[in-house]
Order: structure tokens, then C-alpha cells, then sequence
């Protein structure tokens, strides 16, 4: 008989209760955001949809061979040992598990799931599952500096003129070892450290010519001016041509 | 209590013929002969001073044959091992208990029922490994659809290309850009 | 033919020159538009009432504040596929939704919104309302049984038991107030409640001799609170969502509707919120009477649009605490309903009926110091 | 699993007879009994069902509201992850691990790297290992929060699992600051963390413990004490300690059956043998001891216990050093031969990885000891003799995250 009457007074206790709680709620703010509009500020170093430079990229296969899923298809030809003229590079998010590992294997750099620009994009919608294989290439083939330069070399050639030796490069390439230390600590393979980080000079094997990097840089601008994406994060590698400028992750801090 | 002691235990109990010691570099395991698993596990189960109360895994593995580099000699000879992880909750401790089977004959008793717990266990080592539990309640596939072939944790398991009507091909079905 | 035509010509012309017929066609109509509307409000202040306590912005795109949400939500609704499932009982699948729909449809005619205004006053008002309201539950039995489903057939069977159960102590929980108002007409109860202390006096505002019922006497409160609680039951509203109790049964007796014919299934529960609130409000809680214990009398169109005002925002705000608990508690278990109804409701229901009519029998409200 | 193409699968036959008294059997409330025989009737509770957390699907035998024999069946989730991780490296398998118990990612990641750790005797550098602490207890408040909320939702009451997500929501966006990702974090490595904790990292997570626990008392008002709620949970699914042990049941579902076994106190792995904390365990407070209740108020406890662990974390960690351990090269990666087993407290239980190598840069056997797998293996003992809505609300209690139990 207790029980009965414990158990009316606690009913009704318990609910009032719970409803003192849902009214207190009632006031706070709400914590959802209209999502398109809206959205939520992305850290830095998110996981999102992949940016590649293609300016500094070596075409070294590490992205491709540490990705679990094999996701990544990369294909360029090297035109003169140094200069790539590609073909391919996507990334199928299909498969991709978005773990990062990609980013951190790069020696260069170059690929990045965080928009420097910060125009967030993470967003896998669609109904139609072929989109989400996407090339992010920026252009097929040689970039315009650097067919101007294959173009340079074969007129020289026909010309008779030898392409100067590869030895004052690497002499001038040594200040910036110091800067080329990669800013996340995880991810430092040793041959990374063995050459110029600054995007502009491109780096092609250990052949670098010293006299053609301020050029390039000043060409690189119009080249990847092209989609609007990666535009300020091809600005900023122009711009840190320098070889004693910081390394490029650190640019995006802001 | 760790591995040695338990055996050096069970030996005192009269429990110990036929078993060894395996002692790996990292997790040393007791080695117990087939035919003697249930008396021993029953042992292991019972016994107030061992107590182990909770099983808590049952690996199958498929060893392959494995010969040495040099001489081309076949140091391992292809054959399953099933290994089952108890922790005494009284003890404090986790032993791996391990039964060599041969390849032709991949069978051996279940302990459903001395800890239920197994009856999962052992049920997916038979659908993924292909081992055998005699005496098992309900031995049945239980994470692949009853009608497939094969045992996909056997090293010798060969991708099915198609299941019902499912392409599995390993490529990608859909097109690149 | 010939002869037929003239015929038709005059009875349509007796129609529409009758009052009673235009009355009554507007009346339908009248109500027709107002259970739709008043659904898609009852819709929106869910969806909003549900995000403000779970601290969502709720519907927020269309119209302002999301208001016209339940319309797009409607319309969409009546553009999806009417899907029957092929080894359903057909006929009975399809007018099952129109079935459940009619009971609390037909309440509505009985429920006086303001002295003036009500589609038909009718001496066992009360009466009228509860029986109609439990015609819904044959159609939910239709539907649940005719969808061959078994999750269905669990949802029906869930409401036939829970309506069944819960008329009883609801039913008990109005005998208080009518024991005391010794009336089942509607506007008598609410008369009762907003009557002069002194019957001769007159005037805009006056002191009201009995007040709200649910304030009359402890045990009016305590029938409130019982018919309160088993209107949510018989409204199939939380802790009593049995029969369509998501997380066990899918949906319910609902599960295999779609388009329209679910969408009437909508309508039918937000007609049976504000039905058993209407019945909350003018039988425990005065009506379209604004305060507790001082009585308005206003007359003409002003007053009584006034007074339908005050007794519509009553019922929101009941159908709100509805809406309330809905967001708040936890499902009982389908023995719990029933334990809760026969072993709770009822006895306390019948105590307080036994009480009242003593202390009515006595002809005191309550014994100061006992209660 | 049965047949997953046809669409008309039929139901299992029973492997074993109707138990003819099971009309009688324990567990059914006392109020109510059977006068009348009727047809059983079987139904199909999943994959597709509100409450099954997932794709599982539970045939069900019942009599009126009355369950009389339960049969899960899993597997449709089931991605070999065991076969998957003998094919890639051990680098590469860490983002898989997160997709087990994808609740409780960095728990999985944890156990993983321990055993591969094990296995290639790597030396975690100790900033590494308060990081870890830190992260994988966040982790479990989230994904307790998650349970908790949820078996709200099983039982009928929705804004608590709102409430819940509000708070998941800040550790979540916390984790998401150190790691980039919500869910599928791969932030455990072999041999450290993937990066360092971001500045401000730590005092924004003192600020979010504070107000967490105010919020969790408020969510006892709305739930865990609520009359219908406990109506619903105890005395319901019932597990004995010794029932919960013979079936391999670990981590809340274990304590709650009152049994103070947690390993992080049994057998410490990280740091764990630094941190004060206790082990709650069910009493049977508000019915018998190993009920629903009890599991769930041990996960309500146990969230708070995590906060605290977090708090000694956070004093302890020290100001810089390093995060990984040396010689763990990305692609070069390779584990010496050898074979170890590791388990790991998850949420959910004793989560194992036991990993056989030889060498070489990939595992030769990988096995994975997912807790929910054998937590569920329970469920057609418990199940029968209960009613329909306690079906829903016992496999709520135990907690289960299909991912694993297919993996």
C-alpha cells in the first residue's frame, strides 16, 4: 500500500522534475546551425576534400603507396628529367577514408586536405556516385612555365648551346635546407630535407637551374591564376621563392 | 601468474601431459594437445587457484608451410592453430591456450559449454577459418551468408568474383573522370 | 429526365433557401477548414515546441518562423505515391485513415467555442464528444489489421486495449464535474462555472459564485489531473504512444501508409489533441473564460470572437504541455499503460467521484483542514 | 546469416524446440499471466528497425507481447577487417581500426597500436601517452554519451539524446581541433600521436569538464531518475555476475552486473597506474543488481570517472618533448616476428587485438576481440520471458555498435 502511494508521488515528483529541466532548456541557445548557410569554423588541419600543389609536386608515388585504400591515381610524364607534364591525378572519394596518411607521407608538401584559402569544402553529397572520382589537376600537360622553358631548351639545343651543369644549383640550394624542415613533425622522410622547399623553384631530381628560378616564380602566377581554389596557396608559394622563406605549411596559419 | 607458472600449476595438478610451453618473444602461450583441450580446459576453468572465468577470445589461424631461406628445408608444415585467450578475474592475469591441428583434419572440441561466451567465438572461427568444433550446440556461419564458399582467413582463399549476381570484382565499377 | 430536373431545381432551391441547411453546410465547412488549419498549426508548434526544448532551431525555411512548414510538408504529402501493399486487405486499407479521421472530425460539431458560437449545442454534449472520439480507434484497428503487417497489427492492438482501458477513467474523471454541474451540456458546464455570486446582479465583470472546476474542490483537481492524463493516452500522446511507439513497433498501425492516407493519420491525432484539450478546458478550466474566479459577460460579435480567442489559447497552451510532457518522458511499457490505467487511474478517479458526490451530498466543496 | 538478397528470407527454423513452459519463464512480470494458448508468432526485429543501433536483425519468437525465443543474426556489416589487415601495412591498417566501433574510434586506434607496439617493442615517449590518456577519455565520455542518449531514445524519451549530443557536439569539435576529424580520428599512431596538442587545446577541455558535469546532474533529473524510466529498465534483462562471465561479457555491462573489473586497474596499459579513479560498479539501487538501470547508471558514473581521469591528465602533461617514437618511418615501417595479445578497456568492454607477425612491413594474423560481439552473444539468453518494449530496451542496455560486431 506504501508502495502505491510512494509510487503516485514519485511519478509525479520524477515528472515535474524532468519537466523543470526541459523548461530550463527551453531558454538556452540553440546549438544547431542552419547547415548550408551556415558554417561551423573549421579547424586548422581538417580533413576535407584534397588540394594538390601541382607547381611543387615530384610525382614520387608516397601518397599514392601509403594510401590504404589506393585511391589516389597519379600519372605525368617527365619531359626533359625535370619538367612534368601530366596527365592524371585524382582521388577517388569513393574509397577514400580521409586518414591523412597521404599528407603526412609527402616530401613536398604538396597535397593538403585543409583549404588554405579557407573556403571549407567536406561536403560529400551526390547522387551520383562517378563525381566523386575528381582530378585535381589544375591543367593537363606542361604548366606555361614550364613549357616555355622546354621550349628554351630545345631552341638552345638547336642552337648548339649546352644546358649549363646542374653543380651551382645545389650549391645554391643549401640555405635552405635549414627552412626546409617540414612543419608537422610526424611526417619527415629523409629526402625531403635534401632539397629546396619554396614552391616556385621546382625541383626536379637534383637538376636545378639557379639563373631560371626568379623568373619562374614570376611566372607561376598567371599559371595557376586559373580556378580560383588554390589561387592564394599558389600566390604564397610564388611569393616564398625566396629560398629563406618559411616552408610553405606555415602559411596558412591565419 | 604467467604462463610457466601455469603450467608448472597444472603439472602439479596431474594435468599436465602432453603440454608444453611456447614461448614467443613477446606473449608466451601453453601448448595443449588436442585430444587432451577439454580436460585441460575444464581444469583451467575449475580449479579455485587458476579460475579462469572469462574467455575472452578464440583465434583461428592458418599457418602456412614455411621453408628456411637458405637450405629450401620446411621449417613449418602447413597446419591451423586455435588459440583461446582466458583472464582470471580472480588472478589478475590472461593466458593463451594453443592446439596445433593439421591441415587434412581442421577439427576440435568445442568449450561452449564451459563458457558460453565461446559459442560466438567458435562460430566465427568455423565460418572465417574453416575450423571445425565438435560438439558445438549450433554451428552454423554467423558473419557471411550461409551459402557462401570458402573460408576467407585461410591463407590458400581464393576472391570469389561474383556472389549472386554481385559483382566483386576488385576494380572500381564506376568510371574515372 | 424531364420530370427529374425540376425536381432537383426545387430541392436545391429549398436548400439554399433554408437557413438550417446553410447553417449546416457552413458549420461543415467552418469546421472542415478549421481542423485542417488548426492540424498544420498543431504540426508546426510541435516541430518547433520539439526544437526549442532540444535546444534545434526547428522548421525555420519556409514562411516566417517556419510557419508554413506544415503546408509544404502537406503538400508534399499529397504528391507522394498513395502506395497500397499488394496483399492488404484493400478496401479496408483505404478508408481506414478516413475512418480514424471522422471520430475526432465529429467532435468538433458538439465543442462551443465562445457562448455563441458552436456548430450544435446539444444537451449531452459531453456525452456526444467522448463517445465519437472513440469511433477513431476502429479505424486504427482497420488499419493496423488490413496492412498485413505485423508491426502494424501490434499498433492496433496496443490502441484497441489502451482506448479501451482509458475511456474508462477519463470517462469517470468528467462524472466529477458533471456531478456537480448536474449537466452534460457544454455551455451549462461552463455556465456553471463563470455563474454571479449573487444571481441578480449584473454587469460587465462580476465575481464568480464556483469558479473553475478544476479549482472547486480537491477532487475536481484530481479528476483534471486523471482526465488529463488519460487524454494522452486515448490521443495516443506520450508516455502513451504505445501504438505507434517508434523505437518498438516501426510506426505503429501506420506503418505501411503513405502520402495522404498518412497524412490523415496526422490530422486525426492533432484533431484528438485539441478535442480532449477543448474538453480539458471547458470542463475543468472555465471555457473561454479568461480568470479563475472573476467572470466576464460580454455579448455581441466583439465578446464572443474575444472569448473564442481566450478558449483557443487555452487549448494551445494545453495542447503545449501536451506537447510538453510529449518531449519530456520516456514510453511506458504496455503493461505499465495498463497497470497505470486500472490499477491507478481508475481507483483514484472513482475515490474522488466517491468523495465529491458525498461532499456534494453534504453540499460543501471541501472540508477546510481535511481537505 | 541468412539469406540477404531474397526478399522474402525466411526466418530461421528453430535449431532448438519451443520450450513449452517458456509462458512461465522467469523474467516475466509478476502481474501478468497466461490463461489462454495461442499461436507463437515469429517477427522480424531489424535490419531495417528504429532500434536495433544499426543492421542488426534479431528473429523474434512471441506470444502476445511476451518474447519467447530470440535469434540474432549479424554479419551485414561484415568487411573482413582481419583479412584487410593482413594485406596492408601496419601503418595503413590504423584508419581501418576506426571503423570497428566507430563511436569510440580512438579506443580502437589505442588497442591496435599498443599491440603492434608489443609486437615491435616501441617505446612510447611519455608527452605521446598523456595526449593518448587525454584523447581516448574524451573519447569514452562521448561515446557514453552516446549510449546514454540513445537508450533514451529506445525507451521513448527523445531530448535527452539531444541534450547528450549537445555535449558529444563539444568533444567532438575538441578532437576534431587536435585531429581534423570527428569520427574516424587516426589520431593513435604506432608509436605516438599524429600531432601534437594545438595551444589552447587543454584549457579549452578544463572549460568543457566544468560544464559538462553540471550538465550530466541536469540529464540525471531528466532521465536517470525518472519514474517511467526506471519503471522501464529495472528489474529488466537481468545478468547474474556469473551469467555476465560465462558469456565473456566485459566493461559496463560486466561492472554493471556488479562486478568491479576494469582494466584499466586490472592490467594498466598507458598511464593508467597514475590516475586516481574509480571503478563504479552497479548496487542494484533502484532494482535487482545487473539490471538495465544498473548498466546504465554505471555508464552515467563512468563518464564522470573519465572527466576526472582527464583532469589528472591534463595536470600531469608535460611541456614539450616528443610525440613519436623514433625509427617509425610512414612507408618503412616493419614489426620484428613475434606474437602478442593487448586488451584495452573500451566503452564497451575489453576491446583485444591479438597479432601475429612475422616480420615484414604487414601482420600475419590479425584478430580483433570486438566487445559488442561478444557483449551480444548474450541476447537470445536474456531475451526470452521478457516483454516487446523490453527487448528494445535490454538491447539499448547492452550497448552494441554494429560496426564491430560485423567488423
Amino acid at each position: 500500500m506504501l508502495t502505491y502511494f510512494k509510487n503516485i508521488v514519485d511519478s509525479l515528483r520524477t515528472t515535474v522534475k524532468g519537466m523543470q529541466v526541459t523548461f530550463k532548456n527551453l531558454r538556452r541557445p540553440e546549438t544547431t546551425v542552419s547547415y548550408p548557410e551556415e558554417l561551423l569554423p573549421m579547424p586548422k588541419g581538417y580533413r576535407g576534400f584534397h588540394t594538390l600543389d601541382q607547381e611543387t609536386c615530384i610525382y614520387c608515388f608516397q601518397c599514392a603507396r601509403i594510401c590504404p585504400v589506393e585511391c589516389i591515381e597519379m600519372k605525368a610524364d617527365r619531359v626533359e628529367k625535370k619538367f612534368l607534364a601530366w596527365e592524371q591525378f585524382s582521388v577517388d572519394y569513393n574509397k577514400c577514408l580521409f586518414c591523412n596518411l597521404c599528407i603526412e607521407v609527402c616530401p613536398k608538401d604538396c597535397i593538403h586536405m585543409d583549404r588554405r584559402d579557407g573556403s571549407a569544402k567536406f561536403a560529400l553529397i551526390t547522387d551520383d556516385r562517378s563525381t566523386l572520382n575528381v582530378d585535381l589537376l589544375l591543367y593537363a600537360g606542361l604548366s606555361e612555365t614550364d613549357q616555355k622553358a622546354v621550349a628554351k631548351i630545345a631552341a638552345d639545343r638547336a642552337a648548339g648551346i649546352e644546358t649549363p651543369p646542374a653543380k651551382p644549383a645545389a650549391g645554391a640550394a643549401k640555405p635552405a635546407e635549414g627552412a626546409a624542415k617540414p612543419a608537422e613533425g610526424a611526417a619527415k622522410p629523409a629526402e625531403g630535407a635534401a632539397k629546396p622547399e619554396a614552391g616556385a623553384a621546382k625541383a626536379a631530381e637534383g637538376a636545378e637551374k639557379p639563373a631560371e628560378a626568379p623568373s619562374k616564380a614570376a611566372e607561376a602566377k598567371p599559371a595557376a591564376a586559373k580556378p580560383a581554389a588554390v589561387k592564394p596557396a599558389a600566390a604564397a608559394d610564388a611569393k616564398s621563392a625566396d629560398p629563406e622563406a618559411p616552408p610553405a605549411p606555415e602559411t596558412h596559419e591565419a | 601468474m604467467t604462463a610457466a607458472e601455469i603450467l608448472a600449476t597444472l603439472e602439479k595438478d596431474g594435468q599436465g601431459e602432453g603440454l608444453a610451453l611456447f614461448a614467443g618473444p613477446q606473449d608466451p602461450a601453453l601448448v595443449v594437445p588436442r585430444e587432451r583441450l577439454r580436460a585441460v580446459m575444464t581444469h583451467l576453468r575449475d580449479a579455485r587457484h587458476l579460475a579462469f572465468d572469462l574467455l575472452v577470445l578464440v583465434t583461428g589461424t592458418h599457418m602456412t608451410e614455411k621453408k628456411d631461406a637458405k637450405s629450401q628445408a620446411i621449417v613449418r608444415e602447413q597446419h591451423f592453430e586455435v588459440i583461446w585467450h582466458l583472464r582470471s578475474v580472480r588472478h589478475r592475469c590472461v593466458l593463451a591456450v594453443k592446439t596445433k591441428l593439421p591441415f587434412s583434419d581442421p577439427e576440435v572440441d568445442s568449450v561452449a559449454d564451459l563458457w558460453p561466451a565461446a559459442n560466438w567465438h567458435e562460430r566465427e572461427t568455423f565460418d572465417l577459418v574453416g575450423i571445425t568444433f565438435r560438439g558445438h550446440p549450433d554451428l552454423r556461419r554467423i558473419l557471411l551468408p550461409d551459402d557462401w564458399v570458402g573460408h576467407p582467413l585461410r591463407k590458400d582463399y581464393v576472391y570469389p568474383r561474383e556472389y549472386r549476381g554481385i559483382n566483386l570484382e576488385v576494380d572500381a565499377p564506376w568510371p574515372t573522370p | 429526365m424531364d420530370t427529374l430536373v425540376p425536381h432537383l431545381q426545387s430541392a436545391w432551391q429549398w436548400a439554399t433557401g433554408s437557413a438550417f441547411a446553410f447553417s449546416l453546410v457552413l458549420s461543415i465547412l467552418l469546421v472542415v477548414a478549421f481542423v485542417s488549419v488548426w492540424a498544420m498549426f498543431a504540426v508546426w508548434l510541435e516541430r518547433k515546441a520539439s526544437a526549442d526544448f532540444q535546444v534545434r532551431l526547428g522548421p525555420v525555411y519556409v514562411g516566417p518562423f517556419g510557419l508554413l512548414q506544415s503546408l509544404a510538408d502537406g503538400l508534399k504529402l499529397a504528391f507522394k505515391e498513395d502506395l497500397v501493399p499488394r496483399e492488404s486487405d484493400r478496401f479496408l486499407f483505404l478508408i481506414a485513415p478516413a475512418i480514424a479521421f471522422c471520430g475526432a472530425f465529429a467532435a468538433f460539431a458538439a465543442l462551443p467555442f465562445s457562448p455563441a458560437f458552436a456548430a450544435v449545442d446539444l444537451d449531452l454534449g459531453l456525452f456526444f464528444v467522448v463517445a465519437i472520439t472513440a469511433v477513431g480507434v476502429i479505424g486504427v484497428l482497420m488499419a493496423g489489421w488490413s496492412s498485413n503487417n505485423k508491426w502494424s497489427l501490434y499498433g492496433a492492438m496496443r490502441e484497441a486495449a489502451q482506448l479501451v482501458s482509458y475511456e474508462v477513467p477519463s470517462a469517470l474523471a468528467l462524472m466529477v464535474p458533471v456531478l456537480v454541474t448536474g449537466s452534460l451540456n457544454l455551455k451549462e458546464i461552463v455556465g456553471f462555472q463563470c455563474a454571479p455570486i449573487d444571481a441578480g446582479s449584473s454587469g460587465a465583470i462580476y465575481l464568480s459564485a464556483n469558479g473553475w472546476l478544476a479549482l472547486y474542490s480537491p477532487w475536481t483537481f484530481v479528476a483534471f489531473l486523471v482526465y488529463y492524463v488519460a487524454s494522452l493516452a486515448e490521443c495516443k500522446r506520450a508516455p502513451f504512444d504505445l501504438p505507434e511507439a517508434e523505437s518498438e513497433l516501426v510506426s505503429g498501425f501506420h506503418t505501411e501508409y503513405s502520402g495522404l492516407r498518412f497524412s490523415f493519420f496526422f490530422l486525426e491525432e492533432y484533431a484528438m489533441m485539441f478535442v480532449v484539450s477543448a474538453v480539458a478546458v471547458l470542463v475543468f478550466l472555465g471555457g473561454w473564460q479568461p480568470l479563475p474566479f472573476v467572470s466576464l459577460d460580454l455579448g455581441g460579435a466583439a465578446g464572443n470572437a474575444f472569448f473564442a480567442v481566450v478558449f483557443l489559447a487555452k487549448c494551445i497552451l494545453l495542447v503545449w504541455v501536451q506537447m510538453w510532457l510529449r518531449w519530456t518522458l520516456p514510453r511506458l511499457r504496455v503493461d505499465q499503460v495498463m497497470v497505470m490505467g486500472y490499477k491507478y487511474l481508475i481507483p483514484v478517479t472513482l475515490g474522488a467521484l466517491l468523495l465529491m458526490a458525498l461532499y456534494a451530498h453534504w453540499g460543501v466543496r471541501y472540508i477546510p483542514g481535511i481537505v | 546469416m541468412a539469406d540477404s538478397v531474397t526478399a522474402a528470407a525466411p526466418l530461421p527454423t528453430p535449431s532448438r524446440p519451443a520450450d513449452p513452459t517458456a509462458g512461465a519463464a522467469p523474467g516475466r512480470p509478476p502481474d501478468t499471466f497466461v490463461d489462454v494458448r495461442t499461436q507463437e508468432l515469429q517477427i522480424n526485429m531489424g535490419p531495417q528497425h528504429p532500434s536495433t543501433h544499426g543492421v542488426l536483425r534479431v528473429a523474434l519468437w512471441v506470444d502476445g507481447e511476451i518474447v519467447t525465443r530470440a535469434d540474432p543474426d549479424i554479419g551485414y556489416l561484415h568487411r573482413c577487417a582481419e583479412k584487410i589487415g593482413e594485406n596492408v601495412s601496419y601503418i595503413m591498417y590504423v584508419p581501418y581500426t576506426d571503423r570497428y566501433d566507430y563511436l569510440a574510434a580512438m579506443n580502437n586506434n589505442l588497442g591496435y597500436c599498443l599491440a603492434v607496439e608489443k609486437v615491435a617493442e616501441l617505446e612510447v615517449p611519455e608527452r605521446a601517452q598523456y595526449i593518448r590518456t587525454i584523447a581516448v577519455e574524451l573519447n569514452r565520455i562521448a561515446s557514453h554519451l552516446m549510449a546514454v542518449g540513445t537508450y533514451g531514445l529506445d525507451v521513448g524519451a527523445f531530448t535527452p539524446f539531444f541534450y547528450a549530443f549537445r555535449e558529444r557536439e563539444e568533444i567532438l569539435r575538441l578532437l576534431e581541433w587536435i585531429c581534423g576529424a570527428r569520427l574516424t580520428y587516426n589520431f593513435i599512431r604506432i608509436g605516438g600521436v599524429m600531432r601534437d596538442a594545438p595551444e589552447g587545446w587543454v584549457a579549452d577541455i578544463l572549460k568543457f569538464l566544468d560544464d559538462f558535469e553540471r550538465k550530466l546532474d541536469e540529464f540525471d533529473d531528466l532521465l536517470t531518475h525518472n519514474h517511467i524510466f526506471v519503471q522501464r529498465t529495472a528489474d529488466v534483462g537481468v545478468i547474474p555476475i556469473e551469467k555476465a562471465l560465462a558469456y565473456g561479457l566485459t566493461g559496463p555491462n560486466l561492472r554493471g552486473s556488479g562486478l568491479r573489473y576494469d582494466l584499466r586497474r586490472e592490467a594498466p596499459y598507458l598511464l593508467y597506474d597514475r590516475f586516481e579513479f574509480d571503478v563504479p560498479v552497479g548496487t542494484g539501487m533502484k532494482g535487482t543488481l545487473g539490471d538495465c538501470w544498473d548498466r546504465y547508471w554505471v555508464r552515467m558514473l563512468e563518464m564522470r570517472e573519465s572527466a576526472r581521469i582527464c583532469r589528472q591528465a591534463i595536470a600531469q602533461l608535460p611541456e614539450g618533448g616528443e610525440i613519436m617514437a623514433k625509427n617509425v618511418r610512414h612507408l618503412a615501417f616493419k614489426s620484428k616476428p613475434g606474437e602478442g595479445y593487448v586488451g584495452i578497456e573500451n566503452p564497451r568492454g575489453e576491446f583485444g587485438y591479438y597479432l601475429i607477425s612475422e616480420g615484414g612491413s604487414s601482420s600475419y594474423r590479425s584478430r580483433i576481440r570486438a566487445p559488442s560481439f561478444c557483449n551480444l552473444s548474450i541476447l537470445d539468453a536474456i531475451l526470452p520471458g521478457t516483454m516487446l518494449g523490453d527487448a528494445v530496451a535490454i538491447i539499448g542496455s547492452i550497448d552494441i555498435v554494429l560496426g564491430e560486431v560485423d567488423r
